[in-house]
């Protein structure tokens, strides 16, 4: 049997309309025939339905710019929140400390789009254009150099997760989630040049020991570092989560100073001066302080650790099973081991790591646990590569032969241990309160 | 300025230099005129040596204060205003506020929170207004302008004594800050050392 | 001297506004009053200007919204592309195959707005509440379960970074960046629940071979999974670097099928269903061919690599130091090895990996490299765990008996080496051409 | 159909379904009532075991194609619509253009590229048609339509020789496709395996 001859009947149907149809390579054309048919024949068969308007169609679908670069789906809500001290932006504009919501994220990789925002003074994110951008290196080298971004990107790089953390992150008593606890912190994958890459290319002179790096943003946010550490694993980082590196984080280049707080990351990096000493600009400051251990404490981040899961401000439904999930990070170094108490600190158990615990990083650990829907109350306390563990408020409190009452606060970065309290109705609160 | 004792890593260094120097191995970038560092070499360290020529007097940075619009964000008197205060003795930016978040660490003695207080170095200060100030501006201020707005902060903090003491170069480095003492030396930086020894 | 007594004088200043001003808590007000104070003193000093009206410093600055989740950089317009054959969205509002644009990203991470997409059938981006969605799991189990989304999230978790690729990733002579040649392949940090722990869950019976995983879009795109997969290394991931998974990308939770083509990671995963034999459904038919060593091609990707820096369509702009970089990535584990020649493959050296070469992950490679500025072409090659090594085109064909032909087409998953062309001013051919 | 040696991972399973089938361990989500299962049930096997009662011919389903919307993408005809020929003979579905990218790798014979031919088993068109046609209105057919729709296509493919023959759950699993030995068995998945051993 020739299929040619054996032509569909269509005595019932308009033969014009389906040839237009069959043959246009308009779509509209087409879809507009389909419509004809089914119009036809809509009296004949109950559930036949009209084929819907192409217009329908393109709503429910995706537009060009979805396509082109995808944003998250409308029913994810969670923001940055500025801290409850100033409000971000500004009357003027200017942003000042943003957390970020720790307890919406998963894995070690902060969403770039939630990474928490920090800034030299309360500062406007600039808007530089790359191809005006450089960054220059001069002071106390043989060379002196300037580089375009594409003279940065021609160079060897290195791709590493590191955390950025606020001096600022500190738990108190007032606050009611992680967000506002913990929040000023984000862990993300950086990719740029090692710094010492491009000092090297310079050629640091004999008798220099510290760098001063700068901004190109308005405040020309800088800070002081010393050269070995310049010289040892920081980064100038232009990606960060696999794309250029976003505006509140510094775009189009920032300085990473693995487990140093902040405000040493320099944004918008334009500038490295080396010098021969500590060079005390406004933003090294924070280290003003007549005891040389609170100046220590200042300079890096303790090992630290926070459960976002179950956390302040959540409920739990009902008495069961529950992973408990958090983070944990060291200034000093790679995690090695997080411990998790869940009856107020009285017994420990080895929590797990479930990603890579990179050196300067965030760190996801995971802990099983059946809760028994009685009050109680959970901590997670970390040990960093350096074998130093985590403190409790109560240790640091000793330390310091200060009272340990709800308003004591750690010198420098406070790395003590967090408390959640889950009450009998699966209400979780500050453990601090 | 003696007693800064700049070189903390002079052990370190010694040893490292000789690999640091070497030549270079990309021959990427190029070098930047002498007019381009100079453009970009704003940062005054402590012992103020880069400190340019000019001066300044309280008497002019008063009125400079205002007119550049520091007023409209500190308080005309330099206080009172929502930005800190920069005048001691006054009440805090905001009553009843807290110092915002990332500088609640800083154990602060009261009254040190006035950056030209706080500051051990005059030079530190210069280096702030020169960098930072005014709000929108920043960077546009002339170093006659900057001396004279520094000169009106240290004589309203009672550093300086007179409203007519030019503060120059010279002056700036020679001031003794309340402060001098007052802050401890940065630790030396090591890798895979604890930030401090035998904290909990 | 009292400071309180030597109040800044004033005489040429207005007293009331000044008061107004330092008085007024409202920011408009206080700026309004520098304004004044400015302009009332333009004449005496040269350099003054004008306060900026608060409109102007708040078009300066960030709004509200790039602070609560932040976007890219203005300048930043890398995008993901149709593939030639079928533009997305279509004029229904389909969305099919979407390159990624591989030259752009840094490190291993894939920017989610820019992960590659590919769909079933050509397929809307459903919309899907998270509230209402449910995963069923039913068939040879002993119990068969429904999950909530937070059902799924109190369970233990993993985080994972795994490569997704579409098996029509095949370079082409036609094609000029590597966007079109390779850009159906993307890589993630994912994080969810292993498809291991639900199927002991559940209960597995005797007798059960393969699983039927499928979605909740309108096609309910399916596919047929040895069970032995299924209860090795599949994950029901919810989350995606960080943040809940893209829409694209499967939200609320799809199943990762790690190192197996990208049609069995059935996106918007609502239903797992327990059989005893390969169900042969629509996206199974890749597989249909009559040769066993064709379909076991299809089934999982080898070891695959490519140059993203320098590649088709970019420029050199003269001799010198550039730092080649590329993707390596395996469907049969982790990448050991990655070679790179610049002489056409007369000779390989040896690069290096720049990111954790973790198992069915993109893993990033380095290569130090001086280009003297004559025309020459570039390759790489990786190995992967179980020492397999990418081929090259004319192995490939001789292990067929095919001429290598231009038009040559590897059967199955392509994993052939591609190679770049450089011509004397620099510019960056497709090596295939 | 006993041709399709199902199990493939028996050696496997064997070995590890004692590990399998353990108790559950968290008590997390709920057992799906016997309809919730039903209404999400729809994957047909190659078998055809789950085909639901209902039946069609060729006659109603070229009605059907028409009525439903699909010759408005398909071609009225199954041919020389935007969307993929569903009827072989014709030219390709869009003069001139390859393969939709992800479909150039399958190796298709000529015309098996048509899905009702490439099927090795006539459950898997029914099952296709079910749960993926007509766009924007997928699952809405019932198993008469789809049986009539199924038949049609059948038929227009000269698998079927009447357009009045009866397609249903027992004629459908009797049926033999064209390319019903037109495919190899897929591979055993084990884990730390090559794809495929002495593949270059």
């Amino acid at each position: 049997m020739d299929l040619k001859q054996r032509d569909l009947k269509q005595q019932d149907l308009k033969q014009q309309d389906l040839k237009q149809d069959s043959k246009s390579s308009n779509r509209r054309g087409f879809l507009k025939g389909g419509a004809a048919l089914a119009g036809l024949a809509a009296g004949a068969v109950q559930s036949a339905k009209a084929q819907p308007p192409v217009a329908e169609l393109r709503a429910k679908g995706t537009s060009k710019e979805q396509v082109a670069y995808g944003d998250r789906s409308k029913y994810e809500t969670s923001v940055r929140k500025s801290v409850a001290e100033r409000a971000s932006p500004d009357a003027f504009g200017l942003v000042f400390h943003v957390n970020a919501p720790l307890q919406d994220f998963y894995g070690s990789i902060s969403p770039s789009s939630l990474h928490y925002v920090a800034t030299h003074r309360g500062a406007f994110v600039p808007d530089i254009d790359p191809k005006e951008h450089r960054v220059m290196i001069h002071g106390m080298v043989d060379r002196p150099l300037i580089f375009t971004m594409d003279d940065l990107k021609r160079l060897p790089f290195v791709t590493r997760q590191h955390f950025v953390e606020c001096a600022g992150n500190r738990a108190k008593s007032t606050q009611t989630t992680v967000q506002e606890t913990h929040g000023l912190t984000s862990n993300a994958e950086y990719t740029g040049v090692l710094l010492s890459t491009l000092l090297k290319e310079c050629g640091v002179q004999k008798g220099a020991s510290w760098i001063v790096a700068e901004g190109a943003e308005e405040v020309k946010g800088a800070g002081s570092i010393p050269l070995g550490k310049a010289m040892d694993d920081c980064l100038v980082a232009y990606g960060q989560n696999g794309e250029a590196l976003r505006p509140q984080q510094g775009y189009p280049v920032r300085l990473m100073v693995p487990g140093f707080e902040g405000i040493f990351q320099i944004k918008y990096l334009r500038r490295i001066k080396v010098v021969d000493q500590f060079y005390m600009t406004y933003n090294d400051y924070g280290h003003i302080t007549t005891d040389a251990r609170a100046a220590a404490l200042a300079n890096q981040v303790g090992p630290k650790s926070v459960i976002t899961f179950p956390s302040g401000g959540q409920k739990l439904p009902g008495p069961g099973y529950y992973e408990i999930s958090g983070l944990a990070w060291s200034g000093q170094g790679a995690i090695k081991k997080v411990e998790v108490s869940t009856d107020g600190g009285k017994t420990w158990k080895d929590g797990e790591l479930r990603t890579t615990p990179y050196r300067m990083a965030h760190t996801r650990f995971g802990f099983h646990w059946k809760w028994d829907g009685k009050a109680c109350e959970i901590l997670s306390r970390c040990t960093d590569e350096l074998g130093t563990v985590q403190p409790s408020r109560a240790q640091v409190a000793k330390y310091w032969n200060e009272p340990l009452t709800k308003g004591f606060r750690a010198k420098g970065m406070d790395n003590t241990i967090m408390a959640w309290r889950i009450d009998a109705e699966g209400s979780i609160h500050n453990g601090l309160a | 300025m003696a007693s800064l004792k700049p070189v903390l890593l002079t052990a370190i260094l010694a040893a490292a230099q000789i690999g640091w120097a070497q030549a270079p191995a990309y021959g990427v970038g190029r070098t930047p005129t002498a007019d381009e560092i100079k453009a970009w070499d704003i940062a005054i360290g402590p012992d103020g040596k880069e400190l340019p020529p000019g001066k300044g007097t309280a008497k002019e940075g008063a009125r400079l204060f205002l007119l550049k619009g520091c007023g409209g964000c500190h308080g005309a008197t330099g206080i009172g205003g929502r930005a800190p205060a920069l005048v001691k003795g006054g009440p805090p930016a905001v009553p009843g506020q807290a110092m915002p978040a990332g500088m609640e660490g800083m154990h602060m003695v009261p009254d040190t929170g006035i950056m030209a207080l706080r500051s051990p170095y005059a030079a530190t200060l210069w280096d702030y207004i020169s960098r930072g100030m005014p709000l929108n501006r920043e960077g546009t201020l002339k170093p006659d302008e900057v001396y004279a707005i520094t000169a009106f902060l240290l004589y309203k903090n009672e550093v300086i004594k007179s409203e007519d003491e030019v503060m120059d170069q010279d002056t700036l480095r020679k001031l003794v800050m309340p402060n001098r003492k007052g802050y401890a030396e940065i630790p030396d930086w090591k890798r895979n050392t604890p930030r401090l020894a035998n904290y909990p």
